[in-house]
C-alpha cells in the first residue's frame, strides 16, 4: 500500500470512450499481479480529490499500462495527464486471479472496460501455456478494445455488442454453451456487467467450473481501513462483508453474492 | 546547540509524543505497511458497538467538491471481537490507544465503556456522541446538551480512563454541548465529527450515498470546524482535539492555533497514506521557522484586536 | 413541432419566469452590464437596515478551499434610501423584485415589513432571519423556532405580499425552523444563509477576515444545503429556495431534485459573471435531453427506495 | 465587466519573486486606462477558487502586460499558465489615474509591486510629453521591477531597498524634498506601501500638489455588488464608504482615509 510516482510514457485516446496509459514502473518492488489494481491521483492539481481504482491492464518487463473509460470527472482529468509527468498512484493493491497452470483452457467474459481487469489475466494464461476463450459484450464495436491483443495472445475471441444485436444474456449463455461443447474449460473469470456475472455463475455451477469474478465498488480509502467497499460472500457460517479493495477485488465467482 | 522541538501534549493522565492522530473510521491495522504507528500521537481505531452490526447499503462514500461523504453505518464486529483481537492488535505498539465507542442508549455507553476503559491497555475513551439515540427520538445524543451531560457522567462513573466528547457539529450551539459535556466530567472534546449532507446524481436522480445522508468530510469542512474550535476555547478550558478536512501541516496549524490541543486526520490518510507522519514534519518546519520550540505555545495562540 | 419548456415557477402571487435568481448581497445593478435582468427569474438586492450602517471591518472576504468566507456585516444605506432609490432602480426591470430586509429585532422587521411590503414595485420579502436578535440574547432569530413564528407572524400582520423565510444552516434541525416558518405564515423558505465559519492565517496567527468570523458560501457548502432542501421537503409543503454552492446548471438541478423550487446563486457570479443565465441554459439542455418538458416535475422528483 | 479570454503571449520569470504575462488584447473594444485592473482566473482548473485583481502593466497596440509577485496559492498557479492557453479575465475594471496633459512633471512613488500599477502611468505620461520622476521602493535590488523601463521612458529613477539600507521613510523623504526642488512637480501618484502613501499625502498637502493613490483590497466581485473592498474617503460630509473596485482603485491622495 505504499506511495509511488511512475513516469508516464504514453497516455492516447484509443477509441472514442476508452484511453490507454503507459508508465513506467521499472522502480515498483513488489510484484504486480493480473487482478490487482492502482489508487489512483487523475490530475496534478488537487481536484478531484479522491484517488480513483484502475486494475491493470497490462503488466510488463518493465511498464504497466492501464487501459480506462472516460466516466465522470476523475477519468475526464486524467486525460489531461501528459508523457513525462508523474502518475501518483498508491498500490498495488488487492487479491488478484488465481490461475491453475495445469488448466487447459479458461473462459473469459468481459462487459466494457472489464476487459481491462480480464486482459492481463489473459496475459498470464499465454505465458502459463493456458488456453483463451474470451467474449467480450459491449455498447458499440468502437467499445470493442482488446480484441486484437487477446487474439495476438491466442484467445478465441466472440464478440457481442448492443449495436448488432448481440449482446443479450441469451446469445451470450449460447456461446458460451458452444465454447463448453468445444473445450476443457478449467476456469470462468468474469468482469464487468452483473447480468453477466449472474450468467457466469449459473454455467460455472452448473458445470462445476470453478471460477473467479473481479468486483468493483466506490472506493474510499483503498486499503481495507474504512469499509466503504464492501460486498457479501457466502461462507460456511453464513454471509461474510468482506472489503473489495483488501480482501477482493477478486472473489470466487461461487461464493460472491450478486445484489 | 539546536534547540530541541517539544511537540508532547498532555490530556489528563494521556501523554501523546506529539498532537498527531487519526480519525477514528478512517484508520485500521491495513495501514501499518504505509506509515510507522509508534510515531503517532495516539491511535484511534474505528468506533465499536456492541453487538456485531453490518453496516449500510452501498455506496458508501462519494466524492463532493474539496471533501466526501460517507454512510459506513458503523459496521463493527461488536465488542466481544475488540476485547479480544482488535485491543492486543493495537497495545503492541507504544503510541496510547484512544478507543472509540459507538452505542444506542446512554445505558450502553456506560456499559461498553466499564469494559473497554478497564482493559488495561486502552488509555482513553472517544465517545462517538455523533450517533443516533435510540432511546430518545432518534436524534444523535450530541445534538442535546442534557443528553450529553448525562451520558458523559454515566461513563464517568464506570471507569477512570481520560473521556474525550466527540462532539457533532450539527448544533446550533456548539458551545452549550461542549459545555454539557465539561459538566458531565469530560476530560476532553473532538471537536467535531461529520456535517451531515446529501448529494444527488442528477441524472438518475438518486442520492449517490445508499444510505440517502451522510457525514461530510474533508477540506470542504474545515473552516466550519475552525470557528466551532475557536467558540469552543473561549468558553471552556478542556483540552480540544480538533477534526475535520485536516490535508496539511498548515490546516493543523490553524486548527491549533484556534485552540486545539491535538488533531486527528482522516480522509486525508485515503488520498496520501503518509498524510499523518507528512503533517508533523510540517508543523516541527513551522515551528523551527517560527522559533517556537514548544508545541504548547501555539495552541489557541490566535491573535485578534 | 418541438415541444416548449416551461420553465415557470409559481411561488405564492409570485410568477417566476424561471428559476434562476441572485442571492442577496451577491447581486447589484452594477451587473446589470453582463446580464440581462429581464432574463432572471427575480431580482433580490443585497438585505437592507432601517437605518444606514457602515459594515464591519476589512478583510471583508477571504478564500478557503471551494469557497469562501464574507463578513461585509450589511453595509447598509438605510430604508429611506432604499425605498427612494434601490426600488426604483430595480423596478425599471420586468423580473419580480424581492427586497431582503435585515433587522434587530421582530418588531424593526415588522415595522420594515410594512413600509417595504407596501411598496407597488416590491413583489415579495425575503427575512434575512439569520442575523442576530439583539433583543435576544444575540443569536440570529432563526435559530429559535418560537422566535422565528413570531417573527413571521408580525410581519405577516402588516403585508400581503409573499414572505419568503431566508433560514440559518447553523442550527440543529433545520425541520423545526422550517416548520415554524410555516406556522408564522411564511410563503416560501430559502434554505439557507451561509455556516458560520473562520479561517486563520497561520503565519501572522491572525484571522482572515477582519471580524473573525463569517459566512462560509460556494461550492464546498452544497451538500449541507443538499441536504437542508431535502429534509425540509419532507416536513413542509412549502415551496423552497436553494441557496448555497451553486456553481452549475447541475448543482442547481441537485438542489431542484432535492427540492427546491428556485435556486439562488451568489459566489458564482463572482466568478463567472454570466453564471445566472448559464446556469439557466444549462438546466434546459437538461430537460431537453431527460424530455422533461416542465420544471416542476423535476420538483423534488429524488428516487429513494 | 464583461469576461474575455485572452490568447497568453509569454508568461516568464523576471526576478526571484516576480512574473510577467504578455496577452493579447486585440479582441478587446473596451479603452483600457492606466491604474485600472483586470479580475483573473489563476488557474485552468477550478482552483483557486476565486479571481484574483491585477493592474495593467502595460498597454501596447494590441497587448497588455501584468507584472505580478508570486504570492499566495493563485499567483503561484499563474506562474504554470503557458503561452497559447487563454487568460480568462473580467474587466477591464474600474476608475483609472487622471493625468493632466498640461502638467509638467509628475511623481511616482511605488513600493513593490505597486510599480506594476504605476509604469502604465508613466507609459501615459511620456506619450502626453509629461516628464515623470520616481521613486522605486523595494526590499532588494533583485526586487526593483521596471527601473529600465521607466528610465526608458526618459524618467528620472530613484532607487530604494532594504537591502541598502536606503528605504526607511526619512530618506525617501528627503529624495522627494530634492526632487521638488528641482522640478515643477505637478500631480504625485503613489500606489503600495502604506507608510510611503502617508508621507506622500503629508507632502501633497504641504506643497498643495494634487494626487491619486492605487489601493488594494481583498475583493470578492470586483463589480460593486459585494462591498467586499471598502475603503473610507472624506466628503464634504463627513467620511464616506467607497468600493476599491468600482469607485477605485485610485483615489484621490487628498480625500482617501489611510487606515
Ligand atoms: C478494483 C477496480 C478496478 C477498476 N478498474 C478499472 C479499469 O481498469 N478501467 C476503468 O476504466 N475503470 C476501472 N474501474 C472503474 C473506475 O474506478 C471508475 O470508472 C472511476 O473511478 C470513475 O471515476 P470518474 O471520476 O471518472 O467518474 P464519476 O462517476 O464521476 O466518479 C464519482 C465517484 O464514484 C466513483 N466511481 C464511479 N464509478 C465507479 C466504479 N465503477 N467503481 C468504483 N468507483 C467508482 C469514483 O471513484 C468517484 O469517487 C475499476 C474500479 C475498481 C473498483
Ligand atoms: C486593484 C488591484 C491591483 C493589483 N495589481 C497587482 C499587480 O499588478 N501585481 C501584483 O503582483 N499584485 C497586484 N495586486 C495584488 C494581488 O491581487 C494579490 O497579490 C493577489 O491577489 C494574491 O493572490 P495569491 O492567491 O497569490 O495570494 P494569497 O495571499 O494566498 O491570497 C489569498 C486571498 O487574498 C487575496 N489577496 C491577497 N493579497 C491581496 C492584495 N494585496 N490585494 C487584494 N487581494 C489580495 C487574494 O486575492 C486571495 O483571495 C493588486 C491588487 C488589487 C486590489
Ligand atoms: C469513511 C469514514 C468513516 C468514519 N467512521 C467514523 C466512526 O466510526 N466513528 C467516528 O467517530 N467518526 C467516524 N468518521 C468521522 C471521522 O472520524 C472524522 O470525524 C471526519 O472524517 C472528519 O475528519 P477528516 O475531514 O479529517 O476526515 C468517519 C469518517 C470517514 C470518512
Ligand atoms: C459577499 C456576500 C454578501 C452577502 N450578503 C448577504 C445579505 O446581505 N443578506 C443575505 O441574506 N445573505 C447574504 N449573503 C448570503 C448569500 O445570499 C447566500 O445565501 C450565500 O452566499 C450562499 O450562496 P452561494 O454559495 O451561491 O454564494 C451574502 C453572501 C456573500 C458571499
Ligand atoms: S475502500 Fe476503504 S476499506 Fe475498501
Ligand atoms: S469586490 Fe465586490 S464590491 Fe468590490
Amino acid at each position: 500500500m505504499k506511495q509511488h510516482f511512475m513516469p508516464i510514457i504514453s497516455n492516447q485516446q484509443v477509441s472514442s470512450r476508452y484511453w490507454h496509459m503507459v508508465v513506467d514502473s521499472s522502480r515498483l518492488t513488489s510484484p504486480i499481479e493480473p487482478g490487482q489494481f492502482f489508487h489512483i491521483r487523475c490530475s496534478q492539481g488537487s481536484f478531484p480529490f479522491l484517488r480513483r481504482p484502475f486494475s491493470i491492464y497490462r503488466i510488463n518487463e518493465s511498464t504497466i499500462e492501464f487501459l480506462y473509460l472516460v466516466k465522470g470527472e476523475g477519468t475526464q482529468e486524467m486525460t489531461h495527464l501528459q508523457a513525462g509527468e508523474m502518475l501518483d498512484v498508491v498500490g498495488p493493491l488487492g487479491v488478484g486471479f488465481s490461475l491453475d497452470k495445469s488448466a487447459d483452457t479458461i473462459l473469459l467474459v468481459a462487459r466494457g472496460v472489464g476487459i481491462a481487469t480480464l486482459a492481463a489475466l489473459a496475459q498470464e494464461a499465454v505465458e502459463k501455456n493456458v488456453k483463451c476463450a474470451a467474449i467480450l459484450s459491449a455498447r458499440s464495436k468502437d467499445d470493442l478494445l482488446a480484441a486484437d491483443l487477446l487474439q495476438g495472445f491466442g484467445a478465441e475471441v466472440y464478440k457481442v455488442t448492443e449495436e448488432d444485436g448481440t449482446s443479450d444474456v441469451a446469445n451470450v449463455e449460447e456461446i458460451i454453451r458452444g465454447i463448453l461443447k468445444r473445450n476443457k474449460i478449467d476456469g470462468i473469470y468474469t468482469c464487468g456487467s452483473r447480468r453477466l456475472s449472474r450468467l457466469s455463475q449459473n454455467i460455472a455451477n452448473e458445470y462445476h467450473i470453478p471460477g473467479e469474478i473481479a468486483l468493483e465498488e466506490h472506493m474510499g480509502c483503498a486499503m481495507g481501513a474504512c469499509f466503504a467497499c464492501v460486498c457479501d460472500v457466502k461462507e460456511d457460517t453464513g454471509v461474510k462483508s468482506v472489503r473489495v479493495c483488501l480482501e477482493g477485488p477478486v472473489f470466487s465467482l461461487e461464493k460472491v453474492v450478486l445484489g | 546547540m539546536i534547540a530541541q522541538l517539544n511537540t508532547e501534549i498532555v490530556i489528563g493522565s494521556l501523554k501523546l509524543k506529539n498532537p498527531i492522530m487519526p480519525a477514528s473510521g478512517a484508520f485500521g491495522p491495513e495501514m501499518k505497511d504505509a506509515i510507522d504507528f509508534n510515531e503517532l500521537g495516539a491511535l484511534v481505531p474505528k468506533s465499536i458497538t456492541r453487538l456485531p452490526q453490518p453496516g449500510n447499503r452501498t455506496p458508501r462514500v462519494c466524492e463532493t467538491t474539496a471533501g466526501m461523504i460517507n454512510s459506513i453505518g458503523i459496521q463493527s464486529k461488536g465488542l466481544d471481537y475488540y476485547m479480544k483481537y482488535t485491543i492486543p492488535e493495537f497495545a503492541a505498539y507504544s503510541a496510547p490507544l484512544i478507543s472509540s465507542i459507538s452505542a444506542d442508549s446512554v445505558d450502553e455507553f456506560a456499559e461498553m465503556s466499564e469494559v473497554i476503559g478497564n482493559h488495561p491497555d486502552v488509555d482513553a475513551l472517544e465517545l462517538n456522541i455523533s450517533c443516533p439515540n435510540l432511546k430518545g427520538n432518534g436524534e444523535a445524543f450530541g445534538m442535546n446538551a442534557e443528553v450529553t451531560e448525562s451520558l458523559i457522567q454515566a461513563v464517568k462513573n464506570v471507569t477512570d480512563v481520560p473521556l474525550i466528547a466527540k462532539l457533532t457539529p450539527n448544533v446550533t450551539s456548539i458551545q452549550d454541548i461542549a459545555l454539557a459535556a465539561e459538566a458531565g466530567g469530560a476530560t476532553a472534546l473532538n471537536v467535531a465529527n461529520t456535517l451531515l449532507a446529501m448529494a444527488i446524481d442528477t441524472e438518475s436522480r438518486r442520492p449517490l450515498i445508499g444510505n440517502i445522508m451522510g457525514g461530510f468530510s474533508g477540506p470542504a469542512v474545515k473552516p466550519v470546524i475552525v470557528r466551532m474550535i475557536y467558540q469552543v476555547s473561549q468558553v471552556t478550558n478542556l483540552p480540544i482535539i480538533g477534526c475535520g478536512g485536516i490535508m496539511n501541516g498548515k490546516d493543523a496549524l490553524e486548527m491549533i492555533i484556534a485552540g486545539a490541543s491535538a488533531v486527528q486526520v482522516g480522509t486525508a490518510s485515503f488520498i496520501y497514506p503518509t498524510a499523518m507522519p507528512d503533517i508533523l514534519e510540517e508543523i516541527k518546519d513551522y515551528m523551527k521557522r517560527h522559533a517556537i520550540y514548544d508545541i504548547n505555545e501555539l495552541v489557541g495562540s490566535i491573535q485578534v484586536d
